[in-house]
């Protein structure tokens, strides 16, 4: 609660953001240069799927973000109903294009991967199913947000929703253990650690770096825009209301 | 003066961005009425809503019968009775059965027929409501004030639409619930004849019409 | 030169390979750069307004000294 | 229990009164799914085959032109506010409103489901599966609905959203509502029907508990902040 | 006397089976005010949506301008504005889109705000409509009188939930509609202060006031 | 032709505006679609065979939804009068709020059936005769649905009466257009494939033809009625 009302203070937000945003974009590109590095020209071709493989850094850390970014906006949806924070339905509100984008990037990097791998572009198993799910909940969050005259309305119902759409999640998550699927079980975030060689690890955990702080440094940013974006629909009825 | 039943103080309402009221306080003790008054978009619906619970206001403090309430509307909203600008008329049903459904009352409760026969309507028990003209409707809504015995009645213009005969039995029922000790928040454009009346005009609370309180907002903090 | 193209053949997965991450590349690049115009814009619109308001407030100012 | 009991005889009441509520959906379902076999040729073992699909997917079809209804006169004419307004708990008042909304919708599509089933030649064990399924997955599918429903009030055009919000949230119910007649119709030995079946149906029973939970919550909190 | 433009003979109307008025009839000259009085339900409303031509008389004739329109409500039709209870407002269009889509004006056309300053909108013309207040949503539907340029304007009620100063500039702008050879032709309850104007109220034709015309209906044949 | 022009430039603007009457067809058209693999299964094979049928079906559901919205808002707007009163052919106007129904519709659909295709493992000849057979027939589907538009104008609940009017009328064009895309996935040599669409696909230009002659007039008498 005393964190949250640190930040509660618009201003102090913003001077927040200016001093952090440097290190966030640094830490991107920097992850982003070193893990796209690594993914080529270090790490070795699988021994089954051949070079094929390398689709897998960019196929699994946007797959682990557009869980992670519903996720916080689960919560940053939580934390609007029960203490109203403003912020937090500007978080939730900046962070559901994103997770969009990550979401249609998972799809589309799987489907180009399984096409030489099963064969096909597209099959209907309960992973890539429920990812598919996952992506019109992003749709349907986005649209709901914006379905009304009063952006206060829009965030509380796309807050419910949210929070409602949320047990899509754990679906996604086991579905390669409950059901018997053509993709992948989970081989890196398992209870008892990865089962993937250190030489792929690295950079799959490096990419999964660069695009959290990617993820990072764009929320910074729009949520920013956002405030200013607040500031003028004030001046701007002030003007009006004294006119 | 009697006893206290209903006071805020200091209440701010924003709706769409904007402030309707700021810094509004009243005070309403038991059997009284209290006359919200002030030009179109002043906010007299806007604090009626607040005040049914339905709406939250921004900032300040509602008490009920000495209880703070502000944070749990349902300690006054089971004891209110709301009527707002539409009057929840189903118009497929009947009369009778419109105002038995909401009062919760049996359809054959004479009670029923007794609300009915105060704003002059029981001729018209059985009429589909669909039929009704708009000042029939109008009293169809009122007459479940009637119906669901609650001790604050909240109305929102309700002589809209009423001839003038019609008026004179809604201040005739307002000056009965009086005196069984009910008590009655109205906003209203048209004079309405009731005993002694407290007025309260949300003119001066409006940054619309006082321009007083423009930059009041402007060091606060904005979000939205 | 060889190696170069052996590079960009991937194994015969290059077509899949190098879509998937010019895809990624583009994805990314339009959220980055969406937000960053807006951004942009929003803070030229918030100086102007900011600037207009100014001048209003001291030609009000004005008004108000010169009359007495 | 009285207040749950007083709205879902209203409702059904109105719905009774405006019979074409009533018709609609099921006159939809029933136009819907004999479309199929014109489109896809008279084959009668195809036509088997895919029946479980094309009745559950025209089913979920159905109801979601229905969903509409559930709030939005009442949230037009002002009887939402005094529904907020008079009932002791909001979440028993959502619960009765889905309630006869089911029984206006849900319950008339599975009385009119075994016409369709034998139209595409299905065999009597998987209609009895069919009809389990449809029992236990249509409450479901108004429940969630319900939720899409108050969601959407205000909503500049909140008919066009509600397929968006709530299209996703169905297809689990989809996928085990065919599951369990595909396992009856793969069944050979005529003991072993209900047993295949059974995972599913439970699944599906597991959905109906969960969306029991949710709704009355999400529903209230929806409806609360649409009458703000 | 100026000269006619609206005449009704004998004009009886039956809606839901029930006689609504009976043997009415009105006259209308250029330039000037009819006001339509009667308690709830005596058909005021009945009678102007006759008159728009939305619906149709039992019995009776209609004349406009010395011409028999009772069959071809077209003739008066076009030269009609109706404002009914209620406002047609599209509430995802603004304030000034509202007014410009049903004028049949451009977006930019300064008629817009002209109209929309006689009933002090024009602050409120960006404004989405669903925002505004009863008393601003029925000023916006005045505006449209303004914009669309007819030669009788029919209104029902005009004046609900309008505030004082609002009451004001309606009657304003009906008696500038007059002075450029316009008439006007409304019902209300409450007092609107036009120049004058002719009454006539419509209790005396209304079984359901005036007992003496209940059996005038028993004789007649009852299909419906 | 001016007149034409107008109404149909005027239609889009709106249809612009409010942008979800633009996105609600085709979202409606994708999101069902896709239900139907869940229904069904996973099996390519299946897919792809059922495919034409699932989409035309689809197709014709996303077209009867819109259907209302044509003409019902203008009624209740009170513009269908100025309509009338302003044009000097009714004939024309209907045709004018049809194309651009069509426009807002039909081709909208057309744009999003390869997706859809695609994901049902459908063959790129099959999908070229898929389109070719949409071209033809959508705007037949806009046309016919018109005329019930019209005629349930001021009906209680005209709504509800649609699907009852025209799933009966929609059916010739749902049989050749499935029938032209399964001569072409049956056709064995690739040059054969035009050739075995062919006649489906010239019936469906005759029920073009046939439902342009039909609908000015049939529409135009209904509208007149609707006004009186
Ligand atoms: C459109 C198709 C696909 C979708 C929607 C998809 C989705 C996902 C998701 C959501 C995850 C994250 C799982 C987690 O963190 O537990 C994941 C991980 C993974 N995917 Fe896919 N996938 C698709 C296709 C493929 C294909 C074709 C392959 C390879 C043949 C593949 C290989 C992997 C691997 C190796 C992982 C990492 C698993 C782990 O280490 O936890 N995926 N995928
Ligand atoms: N649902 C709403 N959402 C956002 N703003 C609203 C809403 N309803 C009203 N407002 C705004 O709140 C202000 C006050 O409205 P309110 O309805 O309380 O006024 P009022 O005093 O009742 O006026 P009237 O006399 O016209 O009924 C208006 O300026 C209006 O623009
Ligand atoms: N749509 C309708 N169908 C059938 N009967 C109707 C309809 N509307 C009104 N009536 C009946 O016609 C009678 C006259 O109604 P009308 O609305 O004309 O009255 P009014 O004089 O305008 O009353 P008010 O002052 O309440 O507006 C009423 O008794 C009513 O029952
Ligand atoms: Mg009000
Ligand atoms: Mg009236």
């Amino acid at each position: 609660m005393s964190v949250f009302h640190r930040f509660a203070n618009p201003n102090r937000f913003l001077k927040l953001t200016n001093t952090v945003l440097p290190w966030v974009s640094g830490i991107t590109v920097v992850s982003l240069v070193a893990g796209l590095y690594m993914a080529f020209f270090t790490s070795p071709p699988d021994y089954q799927q051949g070079e094929s493989v390398r689709i897998m850094y960019i196929h699994v850390p946007s797959a682990w973000m557009a869980m992670f970014i519903y996720t916080s906006i689960a919560i940053a949806s939580v934390c609007s109903l029960i203490w109203r924070h403003p912020l937090a339905d500007l978080a939730a509100k900046a962070s559901a294009p994103i997770g969009a984008g990550f979401t249609f990037l998972a799809l589309a990097t799987g489907s180009l991967w399984g096409k030489p791998m099963w064969g096909a572009w597209w099959v209907w198993d309960a992973r890539l199913t429920s990812v598919l799910i996952l992506f019109f909940l992003y749709l349907g969050h986005m649209a709901l947000m914006n379905a009304f005259e009063e952006q206060e309305r829009g965030n509380r119902a796309a807050a419910i929703l949210a929070i409602v759409g949320f047990v899509n999640i754990p679906i996604i998550k086991f579905s390669v253990d409950w059901w018997n699927t053509l993709h992948q079980p989970a081989s890196v975030m398992r209870a008892d650690g990865p089962s993937i060689d250190p030489s792929m690890l690295w950079p799959l955990l490096i990419m999964g770096l660069a695009f959290k702080f990617f993820y990072l440094a764009v929320l910074l940013i729009k949520i920013k825009s956002e405030l200013i974006e607040a500031k003028l629909r004030k001046y701007r009825r002030a003007m009006v209301d004294s006119a | 003066m009697g006893k206290s039943l209903f006071s805020g103080e200091n209440l701010t309402c924003v709706r769409g961005g904007r402030n309707v009221f700021i810094g509004l306080s009243f005070h309403l003790t038991e059997s009284s009425v209290l006359i919200l008054e002030g030009p179109n978009g002043s906010g007299k619906s806007s604090l009626i809503r607040i005040l049914s619970g339905l709406l939250r206001a921004r900032t300040g403090t509602l008490t009920w019968q000495n209880e703070d309430a502000t944070n749990e509307p349902e300690i006054f909203q089971k004891h209110i009775h709301y009527i707002g600008h539409r009057n929840a008329i189903k118009p497929v049903l009947t009369v009778q059965e419109n105002l038995s459904y909401w009062s919760g009352l049996d359809q054959n409760d004479t009670d029923l027929d007794k609300a009915l026969d105060q704003f002059n309507m029981l001729p018209l028990k059985n009429t589909p409501a669909n039929l009704l003209s708009s000042g029939q409707s109008r009293r169809l809504a009122l007459s479940r004030l009637l119906a669901s015995r609650k001790k604050l009645w909240l109305l929102d213009e309700p002589s809209v639409g009423l001839d003038v005969a019609s008026v004179k039995l809604l201040e005739h029922v307002i000056d009965q619930h009086l005196l069984t000790g009910g008590s009655v928040i109205f906003a209203t454009h048209s004079p309405i004849d009731v005993k002694a009346p407290t007025r309260l005009n949300l003119r001066e609370y409006s940054p619309l019409y006082n321009n007083a309180l423009i930059n009041l907002d402007d060091e606060e903090e904005c979000w939205v | 030169m060889d190696q170069i193209m052996n590079f960009f053949s991937m194994g015969n997965y290059g077509a899949y390979i190098w879509t998937a991450y010019i895809l990624t590349a583009v994805v990314m690049l339009s959220l980055l750069v969406t937000t960053l115009q807006r951004l942009h814009k929003n803070q030229a619109e918030l100086e102007e307004l900011q600037q207009l308001m100014e001048s209003a407030k001291q030609s009000n100012n004005k008004e108000e000294t010169a009359r007495p | 229990m009285n207040g749950f009991l007083n709205i879902v005889s209203k409702d059904l009441r109105l719905a009774l009164r405006q019979r074409s509520d009533l018709t609609m959906a099921v006159l939809f379902f029933i136009l819907t799914a004999m479309l199929f076999p014109f489109g896809l040729g008279p084959e009668p073992n195809l036509l088997a085959r895919i029946a479980p699909g094309i009745i559950w997917v025209t089913a979920l079809l159905s109801v979601l032109l229905s969903l509409e209804r559930i709030f939005l006169a009442d949230y037009e004419d002002g009887s939402l506010e005094q529904l907020v307004l008079s009932c002791a708990s909001l979440e028993i008042a959502i619960l009765a409103k889905v309630l006869a909304h089911w029984l206006t919708t849900g319950l008339p599509l599975i009385m009119a489901a075994p016409l369709i089933a034998l139209l595409f030649n299905m065999d009597t064990e998987a209609i009895t599966i069919l009809l389990i399924a449809m029992l236990l997955g249509t409450p479901s599918l108004s429940l969630i609905g319900a939720i899409a429903g108050t969601l959407t009030l205000g909503a500049r055009r909140g008919g066009v959203l509600i397929p968006l919000l709530v299209l996703p949230l169905y297809i689990p119910t989809l996928i085990f509502g065919v599951g369990a007649i595909d396992a009856a119709m793969n069944s050979l030995e005529a003991g072993a029907v209900i047993a295949n079946a059974r995972p599913h149906l439970l699944l599906l029973g597991a959905i109906l508990l969960v969306s029991l939970l949710i709704t009355p919550l999400a529903g209230a909190a929806a409806l609360k902040q649409a009458l703000e």
